[in-house]
């Protein structure tokens, strides 16, 4: 047995796995808080979040399947998500103005 | 927004999007990207800078009428396919110019098609600042 | 994988049909936008669905630096290509249709569908 | 004779600029046209009735089987004659008569249009040229009729004239249609048999012989105002006077007539108890009755003349149906003498006089002595008065005589013909007597005198004519009616216009009944008070489930109808029309599926799907059903982005980043513009019930489930490789020579290469998206402050100057 | 054992890197999942933003970072590097905005927090925020602060 | 070659493209859109002129050969929709003159008006499914603007349905064209033809399926029953000109969508697609006709009577598709009549069509000018317009009657080939209820003439003096109704050679061979998999025998 | 500035000449340029360059510091009741003569630590209105962001 390819493989891929697990977890739990609010604010916050958790599933899947290409999608996610919660900010902005 | 962080922070990201948005226009060819990430990228650039201070500046730092930059991009792209007519090629076929450059083994090729990206680039950024543009002029 | 992602295709088509399907125009709006979710994964789906329903992560179509083709499977790219075009032409139609809302609103007073009515008959 | 036609054509066009610069002479110059052609017709009595008959052909759409083919027979040349001559005489008249209407420039251009048709539709030996000129007497009538536009039921008139003979018509022309299929299967020409003269023998053999008959007589019936569609030929009587003449007596109504005479050969089963004959001794035999009847309930003048004409027009029918083509060319040509005679009396007198209630009016006599001549032997004529040596008379007793041979039938039709016959002398009394000799009401409201020549040239001509015909028959009644007559019976026939009675005084049984309906007639006329008194409650039948109520209850319904499919197909609710779309389309893959006979197949092996996978899976899920449920619009939207951020990593795990980014930065500037427009937007409203709701959810969630389906079959169905493998060929060079794309990415190199069209109309689909944002904008920002009023009008010609 | 301590001889270098992917991808997952509960926990938007952007983007960055570790690529390194970079600008700015805009629209604030010093100083016309009041407070003057009070 | 089949696409781009950049000067616009619609018709002449001269002409965009790159491919029939657009816009663009006005003209009229135009050419010429759907979405858009350029309350509303029920299509549309791409990998129409004809029993079901999603998209596009709701609810709510436009040409090309899939991809494959099409076209036709009888607005009735006419071609189409589902069990000698009779149909639709763009704009002109001359469209506030214009009256009694089939006008002929059609094909009753129809929309057409032509002015016989006659700009409008009904008694007149290249079209959709050998080389049909191309490749020396390709 | 800029293009040119260009050989090429700088301006060495480059790193370290200690405050915050914690909004005074760029790194990275978040700056930027997530003594809060951050900041910048 190649003692690298099996940490590669073997170590790695197992902690790849958790991760996963654990990343999918928290998507769910962000879902769960965008659905539910109560509020415009928490649901904006949730949707940043999710946008984040996004990038970081690329990112691992990145490594997984080794695609390091993945990554650009990644560079777009996080230039434009900015936008979206500024827009947001700036609705709720008007609206509160009388 | 009358916000002082989002300002001064606008100032930097302004010009980091929209070289962003160029290198990922031009690497398009080659990688994921290409004229529309790019004009989307460059417009979201602008888009903030309509959101932080407000259209009319974002507007003025443009400097060219909007729906004529689509009108250019779109020719662009179209006349881009016009190139081959000339040498008598079929429309819209790729023609492509090798350019020695200093330092790179291979040529750099440039070529119509990266003609038409660039057409795609300004096309999507016309549009997109247009409808934004458009729609918080209105808001504000 | 492709089993579970026509699912989603035919709820997606469900959800946004159901919405189209509501008085408020509003909620149409969501509609349509739905509804272009699911023609893009119905087009993704069914071009990377294999023969025997299975459905693989293939890398995208990139050639190395240095090489003239991918050798391997990759993925099809033409499918995405065309995805590409129907994200940006709905994104358009999306974007024109919301403004063509909100004026009738604006002319209208109501979002209620039931109240626009006067051209037809 | 194509010459003929094209000179009436052009004359038609010219008649505007005629009219308007040859003045007072234009009946004149008009006339002599149509009274050329009509001697050149005449002068080929002699031939025609030899046997001779004249064919000019010119192709013009043939795979139709539409050749121009004309033909002059017999029956070609009696109509023609009519068509021609009555004509010209007409528009002798009407030079005269519409002297300075303002539009009589136009309303000789019709008239003449409309003689152009006639003589066309009698000329064509084509089925298919038949038909056009068919159809347009239909509109050039149409024109006629609601020549005085300004009034309601001049247009109603019009109006009810053209939807009877034009549903006639259509459905004459799938009957010919399929008479040419049907003698082409028997003459075994695949592309049809289209000239009448062609058509073979048998036709009453072939499958679609009922059909043909009843198609062809739906088109000759409504056409020639049988019952029961005889109720729009009194309504077309809101055209002028003339006009109604022309058409009624001489030719339009009579097209029907010519058509079923023209095809009598070929679809008469030679028996009376025939399917064609059947139709036609039954149809016509009731209109003959009936119009008759009704006839003698009007006071109007025209209107007395046109019930008359309908019966006249039954008896015709009749006549054909009996198989005596000899007495119906002789009634034809009779009855165009004497009613044409009539209505231009009619108009004469309204003309004159000012007076059209016969009722009232009365000793017009000495103030227009020509006109009451003519009148009064017209009437003569039509009431068929025994022994007068009139062409009505030969007509009649030829016409009794036949009701005595009509085999079972005789009882019946003889006595109809004689009812017939006597509200017929009382209808000549009403318009040929009493207007001249009769009793006075009162004073004409108009100073009547005497019409000017132009006017009185033609009922004169047509009343002298009758009695020439009868006189002298050897002169044109005798060889016209025998060459019609061969024709209708496609044999050779002699026709045999003696008048029997008057030379030799034999007290035969058809004399004595013409005596008896003469007395009849008579006696109707003196106790007419009583006679409408007693027939009012049928005239009440007849106003609540008579024919022309019919129609008003026919077109009511249409309106009705129409009104209502559109309330529920055209409801303007938006939700519906999707509804009814969705519900067409399962309906539709249900007889997809069905027609195919099998449920599609689908890949079993279904790999085990990653946990990440199942995230992206279950949050589009969660969001889209979320989504639907949400009573916040914004929140929607966020729960949106997350279905767009979620495909997106879908696309970019399975190998489309360029897909994945893209929708990455779209779904954030649709969540943008979301947020721009939103401000201005209606919270959600929860408009529909619960019941409508589910409704609406099972009707998307079947269509969801059957488009589900259909991914996984043809998902899993790949019949062929995917043709990608080339452009990984094509991307980079391989040979110096090769077309390549210089490209790594294969994605790119697809959108601004191999498909670079498809990315051009994107881009411009863009373009137009921004243009229309743009405008639906700013374009109104322009109105506000301008009134309502001004805003619907076109407002931007104001700016014209400033362009 | 003895076979790691040669496999720990022979790619140290290579071990160390994995080592550090590993460190940066647990960290990064493990600080997504403190945002998510963060998220669901918390009880008022401040407090949620609080778990959510920090965390959030210290994940991304890890997690991108592990992925410029592993490919050891300066390509990758430079795009992992640009969307730290650009997650690192933006969130603050991000989650500022939408405080702000909270506040606002008067969202909730949880019960338990205990001083408020913004109450009041937002100008509700112009969305200015003024805090002239503050400089006179703390000057020595009598004005009691606008701030909420502590609960008791 | 190349460039002259990619013309009619890439003038009116252009133009557009330049008149969005001169946004400024409406006259320069002017110049340009008039200049571009100039070309775009000359370049069609001489296309259609070409076509008629050597057969299918194919240009592989990008010099890609097919089914890899996208093709555009000019047969009869579809160089012939492109001389039709030309035609219309040459029409539409000098009526506009007159018509439309400065103040839509800077807001883009023009750029619209030729990217509808392109994007129109563009469905016609292209041989690629998906690119078909991109035209079709450019076609979708610029008739959304264009539709709203005025943005009114009517406008608005009519657009929403507009927009929704044709976005409903659209994704119908992708969806098919997807499910088609998972089955067969390849979007050239040429490729997928041959290919899906080799489709074995399992697969029918789901070309089936496939199929009908086709016929609902594109149903929905050409207004069939019972998918036309939009149109009534929207044609008749833009700027005249604008309907014109869009009454003219924009729903036959959902009509010509159809026949071109369903000829050519779905006929041998899905052969029972005729039945239905036939029921759909005798809702189509009565449905849309007894809306007009309904309808009191010029151009409601019109736009009903859109839909009432689609139902004609989808008979014609109807009626070939079942002939040739028969054929496949008919005896061999019967076969010749049966195509005849087929292309006949399929001749007799292009006819149709032809006839239809033709009097239906003229319709819709005239009803902009009467718009324009009274202010309003309603019969009830019209009339007196046989007396006061009586050559405009005459204008629109010919379109009319056109319109209405009265022989011996184009309508007629239209109306005759697909009744000889269908009594040849033996599908007596919608022969029986295509001709009822015509009545009806007689019945429509008399109604406008009586209520706004012959019927005194309301308000005159009160003595009142009745509003002036606007009319600016009826110069050019009125001259370009003349022009159109100069035309419309050409085609009438020579009804015979028209219809010889009609019926040519139609033996080319049926045959198909000339069409898929014109895209598909040889060497790509020797290529492909068990040999199912190889019956496409022409026979050397000896020319190809009629319906060769069933 | 010039001389960062000048600092970063010799690390540039160091890279691509010494094969290949990673972020390896940009470090050393950048530790290179910077005593190349440092050796060959010698009139110079009195800027505040040289010394900002060492402040710069510390800030770097300082600020990882900061986050470090911060996320696994806010982890125990996140997991342990949630009744112990007291959020608190303070104004937090800040120098006045900070720049609009110092404001904006200064809230960014207030906002980055984890516990403390910038909601505002106030108009006449005296003040940054700050979300505590657990503040015992809000005096001392205050005092330590402006000892912390703002100092260390200002070091670097000025
Ligand atoms: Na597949
Ligand atoms: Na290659």
């Amino acid at each position: 047995m190649n003692d690298v390819t099996w940490l590669h493989e073997e170590v790695l891929g197992a902690i790849f796995d958790v991760a996963g697990v654990v990343l999918a977890v928290g998507i769910l739990f962000t879902i769960w808080r965008l659905t539910r609010g109560p509020t415009l604010c928490d649901r904006v916050v949730a949707l940043d979040l999710l946008g984040f958790q996004a990038v970081g599933v690329i990112a691992l899947f990145a490594i997984v399947t080794q695609r390091p290409v993945l990554l650009s999608v990644g560079i777009v996610m996080a230039l434009v998500l900015f936008l979206a919660t500024a827009a947001f900010a700036m609705y709720l902005e008007r609206r509160a103005r009388p | 927004m009358n916000s002082l962080v989002l300002q001064t922070a606008s100032r930097f990201l302004l010009p980091l999007l929209l070289l962003l948005s160029v290198v990922i226009l031009l690497r398009g060819h080659n990688t994921p990207g290409g004229g529309f990430v790019g004009g989307l990228l460059a417009a979201s650039a602008f888009a903030l800078q309509a959101m932080a201070f407000d259209v009319e500046s974002a507007r003025r730092m443009l400097r060219v009428n909007l729906l004529a930059m689509v009108g250019l991009g779109l020719t662009l792209a179209l006349v881009s396919g016009f190139f081959s007519l000339s040498v008598g090629g079929p429309l819209l076929k790729g023609l492509w110019f090798e350019v020695p450059v200093l330092g790179f083994d291979d040529p750099i090729k440039i070529g119509t098609p990266v003609l038409f990206d660039i057409g795609v680039y300004l096309t999507v950024l016309g549009v997109v600042l247009t409808m934004i543009f458009t729609l918080q002029e209105v808001v504000e | 994988m492709s089993l579970l992602l026509a699912a989603i295709i035919g709820m997606l088509f469900a959800s946004a049909l159901y919405m189209m399907m509501r008085r408020s125009f509003v909620k149409l709006t969501i509609g349509l936008i739905l509804i272009g979710h699911s023609a893009n994964l119905l087009i993704f789906t069914c071009a990377a669905t294999r023969r025997d329903g299975s459905m693989e992560r293939l890398p995208p179509g990139l050639i190395e630096e240095g090489q003239t083709r991918i050798e391997g499977e990759f993925a099809d790219p033409l499918p995405f290509a065309l995805i590409l075009t129907a994200i940006v032409i709905a994104f358009a139609i999306t974007a024109f249709t919301l403004v063509l809302v909100k004026r009738a609103y604006q002319e209208v007073g109501t979002d209620d569908l039931d109240n626009m009515r006067t051209t037809d008959r | 004779m194509m010459l003929s036609l094209a000179i009436l054509a052009l004359l038609s066009v010219a008649a505007p600029w005629v009219c308007r610069y040859a003045g007072p002479a234009r009946g004149v110059v008009l006339a002599a046209f149509p009274l050329g052609i009509g001697a050149w017709f005449a002068s080929k009595i002699p031939s025609v009735a030899d046997g001779g008959g004249i064919v000019e052909t010119f192709a013009w759409l043939p795979e139709l089987g539409l050749e121009l083919t004309f033909r002059l027979d017999g029956l070609g040349l009696l109509f023609a004659l009519l068509v021609t001559l009555i004509g010209a005489g007409v528009l002798l008249y009407a030079g005269t008569y519409m002297q300075g209407h303002h539009q009589i420039g136009r309303f000789f251009a019709y008239l003449i249009g409309f003689m152009t048709s006639m003589l066309g539709l009698v000329l064509a030996d084509n089925l298919i040229l038949l038909f056009i000129f068919w159809e347009l007497t239909s509109i050039t009538s149409y024109l006629l009729i609601g020549f005085n536009h300004d009034k309601k039921e001049s247009r109603s008139g019009a109006l009810q004239a053209l939807m009877v003979t034009g549903l006639g018509g259509l459905a004459m022309l799938a009957g010919l249609v399929v008479l040419a299929f049907a003698a082409g299967d028997l003459a075994g020409v695949a592309g049809g048999v289209w000239n009448m003269s062609e058509l073979p023998e048998g036709l009453s053999g072939h499958a679609h012989y009922p059909w043909i008959v009843a198609l062809v007589l739906a088109g000759c019936l409504t056409k020639s105002a049988q019952f029961p569609f005889y109720f729009w030929l009194p309504s077309a009587m809101a055209a002028p006077s003339l006009v109604s003449a022309y058409l009624h007596s001489s030719t339009m109504v009579k097209a029907g007539v010519y058509l079923i005479a023209r095809l009598h050969p070929n679809l008469a089963t030679g028996t009376a108890e025939g399917l064609w004959e059947g139709l036609l001794i039954g149809f016509g035999a009731a209109t003959m009755f009936v119009g008759a009847y009704l006839a003698t309930r009007q006071t109007l003048y025209k209107r007395l003349l046109a019930y008359s004409t309908v019966s006249s027009l039954g008896v015709m029918v009749m006549l054909i149906g009996m198989g005596h083509p000899d007495a119906a060319a002789a009634y034809i040509l009779a009855h165009a003498m004497f009613k044409g005679c009539l209505f231009l009396v009619a108009g004469i007198v309204d003309h004159e006089a000012g007076e059209k209630d016969v009722a009232e009016i009365g000793r017009l006599f000495r103030a227009m002595p020509a006109t009451g001549m003519a009148a009064l032997l017209a009437g003569i004529s039509m009431a068929g008065v025994p022994l007068a040596p009139l062409a009505g008379f030969v007509a009649k007793e030829k016409m009794i005589k036949a009701g005595l041979d009509a085999g079972p039938l005789t009882a019946l039709l003889t006595a109809l013909i004689i009812a017939a016959g006597s509200f017929t002398v009382f209808i000549a009394i009403m318009t040929g007597f009493k207007p001249f000799f009769g009793k006075a009401q009162r004073e004409p409201k108009k100073h009547a005198h005497e019409a000017p020549w132009p006017m009185l040239a033609a009922p004169v001509i047509l009343a002298v004519l009758g009695i020439v015909y009868a006189l002298v028959p050897a002169l044109f009644a005798t060889p016209v009616v025998t060459a019609a007559g061969e024709a209708i019976k496609g044999g050779p026939f002699e026709a045999a216009l003696r008048l029997d009675a008057f030379y030799y005084y034999e007290i035969s049984l058809a004399l004595g009944l013409s005596l008896l309906a003469t007395l009849i007639g008579v006696g109707i006329y003196f106790g007419r008070g009583l006679w409408v008194k007693a027939t009012s409650p049928f005239a009440k039948l007849d106003g609540v489930v008579g024919p022309a109520r019919m129609y008003d209850y026919a077109m009511l319904g249409l309106t009705k109808g129409s009104w209502a499919q559109t309330r529920v197909l055209q409801n303007g609710s938006l939700q519906v029309y999707i509804k009814m779309t969705l519900v067409a389309i399962l309906g539709m893959f249900a007889w997809a599926i069905w027609r195919t006979g099998a449920l599609p197949s689908v890949g079993t092996n279904f790999e085990r799907t990653g946990l990440l996978e199942w995230v992206l899976i279950i949050s589009i899920a969660v969001s889209a059903i979320v989504a639907t449920r949400l009573g916040s619009r914004l929140a929607t939207v966020a729960v949106l982005g997350v279905i767009g951020y979620a495909v997106a990593v879908v696309f970019a795990l399975y190998g489309g980043p360029d897909a994945a980014m893209t929708q990455f930065a779209v779904e954030t500037l649709i969540v943008v513009i979301f947020v721009l427009v939103v401000y201005h937007l209606p919270r959600f409203a929860v408009y529909s019930g619960l019941a409508v709701r589910m409704m609406d959810l099972l009707l998307a969630a079947t269509f969801g489930g059957v488009m589900a389906c259909l991914v996984l079959a043809a998902g899993s169905q790949e019949l062929f490789a995917p043709i990608s493998a080339y452009f990984n060929e094509a991307a980079m060079p391989e040979t110096p020579d090769g077309q390549s794309a210089y490209g790594r990415n294969l994605v790119n190199i697809i959108l601004v290469d191999f498909r670079s069209v498809d990315t051009l109309g994107e881009l411009v689909v863009l373009g137009i998206a921004a243009i229309g944002v743009y405008t639906l904008m700013k374009l109104r920002d322009d109105h506000e402050g301008t009134p309502v009023a001004e805003r619907e009008g076109d407002e931007d010609e104001r700016e014209g100057g400033n362009a | 054992m003895t076979d790691f301590l040669i496999l720990l001889r022979d790619h140290w270098l290579s071990l160390i890197a994995d080592a550090l992917v590993i460190l940066l991808m647990v960290s990064g997952t493990l600080l997504f999942l403190l945002a998510a509960v963060g998220i669901v926990r918390m009880r008022d938007v401040y407090t949620r933003m609080q778990a959510a952007s920090k965390a959030g983007s210290l994940g991304v960055a890890c997690m991108v970072m592990a992925v410029a570790m592993y490919f050891k690529s300066l390509n990758v390194a430079v795009e992992a590097t640009l969307v730290v970079l650009f997650i690192f600008l933006t969130t603050p700015i991000a989650t500022h905005l939408i405080a702000r805009a909270g506040y606002f629209v008067r969202v909730p604030i949880w019960d338990r927090t205990a001083r408020d010093e913004l109450e009041g100083c937002y100008d509700a016309e112009t969305h200015t925020l003024q805090s002239d009041h503050l400089d006179e407070s703390a000057a020595g003057t009598d004005a009691p602060p606008p701030g909420r009070s502590e609960p008791q | 070659m190349n460039a002259l089949v990619v013309s009619p696409i890439a003038i009116p781009l252009l133009t557009a493209f330049l008149c969005m950049m001169a946004w400024r000067s409406v006259r320069l616009q002017r110049a340009l859109s008039i200049a571009g619609a100039l070309a775009l018709f000359a370049c069609s002449v001489l296309l259609f002129a070409r076509v008629l001269d050597v057969g299918v002409l194919a240009a592989d965009i990008g010099g890609w050969r097919a089914p890899f790159g996208i093709t555009m491919v000019a047969d009869t029939l579809s160089s012939l929709m492109v001389l039709l657009n030309g035609v219309v816009a040459v029409a539409v663009v000098v009526y506009s003159i007159g018509a439309i006005g400065p103040r839509r003209e800077k807001h883009a009229y023009h750029t619209l008006v030729h990217c509808l135009l392109a994007s129109v050419s563009g469905s016609f010429l292209s041989g690629d499914i998906f690119n078909i759907y991109v035209w079709f979405e450019v076609m979708l858009m610029s008739s959304f603007v264009l539709l709203t350029l005025g943005g009114e309350r009517g406008q608005l509303e009519g657009a929403l349905k507009y927009v929704t029920l044709n976005l409903l299509s659209s994704s119908l549309f992708l969806s098919a064209v997807g499910l088609l791409y998972g089955l067969v990998g390849s979007l050239n129409l040429a490729d997928i033809a041959i290919k899906l004809g080799s489709a074995g029993d399992g697969t029918r079901p789901v070309i089936a399926a496939i199929a009908v999603l086709f016929m609902a998209s594109f149903g929905i596009k050409a207004a069939i029953f019972p998918f036309f709701f939009w149109l009534p609810a929207s044609y008749h709510t833009p700027a005249p000109v604008v309907s014109a436009l869009f009454g003219g040409i924009l729903t036959k090309v959902g009509v010509y969508a159809m026949m071109r899939v369903y000829t050519l991809i779905f006929a041998p494959v899905f052969p029972a697609a005729g039945e239905i099409l036939l029921w759909i076209a005798a809702f189509t036709m009565v449905t849309g006709v007894l809306g007009a009888a309904a309808q009191y607005e010029i151009r409601r009735i019109l736009s009903f009577h859109i839909v009432s006419q689609i139902g004609y071609m989808i008979m014609g189409l109807a009626i070939a598709l079942l002939v040739l589902e028969r054929m496949a069990d008919a005896p061999t000698e019967d076969r010749p009549a049966m195509l005849a009779t087929a292309a006949m149909a399929l001749g007799g639709v292009a006819f149709f069509i032809l006839h239809n763009i033709l009097a239906k704009t003229n319709l819709f002109f005239v009803a902009g000018v009467v718009h324009r001359l009274r202010g309003t469209g309603e019969l009830k506030e019209l009339g007196g317009l046989y007396k006061e214009r009586p050559y405009l009256s005459l204008m629109f009694m010919v379109s009319a009657m056109a319109l209405a089939g009265i022989p011996i006008l184009t309508g007629f002929w239209g109306k005759l080939i697909l009744v000889v059609a269908g009594v040849r094909a033996g599908e007596y009753w919608i022969v029986g209820v295509s001709l009822g129809v015509g009545v009806l929309t007689l019945f429509s057409m008399t109604k406008i003439w009586a209520e706004a032509f012959w019927k005194a002015r309301p308000g005159e016989t009160e003595g009142a003096e009745p509003k002036p006659d606007d009319t600016r700009g009826t110069g050019w409008m009125n001259a370009v109704v003349a022009g159109f009904v100069v035309l419309i008694i050409g085609v009438s007149v020579f009804a015979g050679p028209i219809y010889r290249v009609t019926e040519r079209a139609g033996h080319e959709l049926i045959e198909r061979a000339p069409y898929i050998r014109a895209v598909l080389d040889e060497e790509y049909l020797r290529s492909l998999p068990g040999g199912i191309g190889e019956r496409w490749i022409e026979p050397r020396a000896e020319t190809a025998s009629a319906g060769e390709g069933r | 500035m010039s001389k960062l800029i000048a600092n970063f293009l010799l690390a540039g040119a160091w890279a691509a000449a010494i094969q290949p260009f990673n972020a390896a050989n940009l470090a050393v090429g950048f530790a290179l340029g910077y005593i190349v700088l440092w050796v060959a301006s010698p009139s110079d060495r009195e800027s505040p360059y040289f010394k900002k480059v060492f402040k710069g790193i510390g800030f770097a370290f300082f600020t990882l510091k900061e986050l470090v200690v911060a996320n696994i405050k806010m982890a125990v915050w996140t997991v342990m009741p949630l009744k112990r914690l007291r959020p608190m909004i303070l104004a937090v005074p800040i120098q006045e003569d900070l720049t609009d760029t110092e404001i904006t790194i200064l809230s960014s990275l207030i906002t980055l630590t984890p516990g403390t978040l910038t909601m505002d700056v106030s108009e006449n930027r005296r003040y940054l209105f700050i979300h505590f997530m657990h503040v015992d003594d809000p005096e001392e809060a205050k005092r330590d962001v402006a000892e912390g951050f703002q100092r260390r900041l200002l070091e670097v910048t000025r």
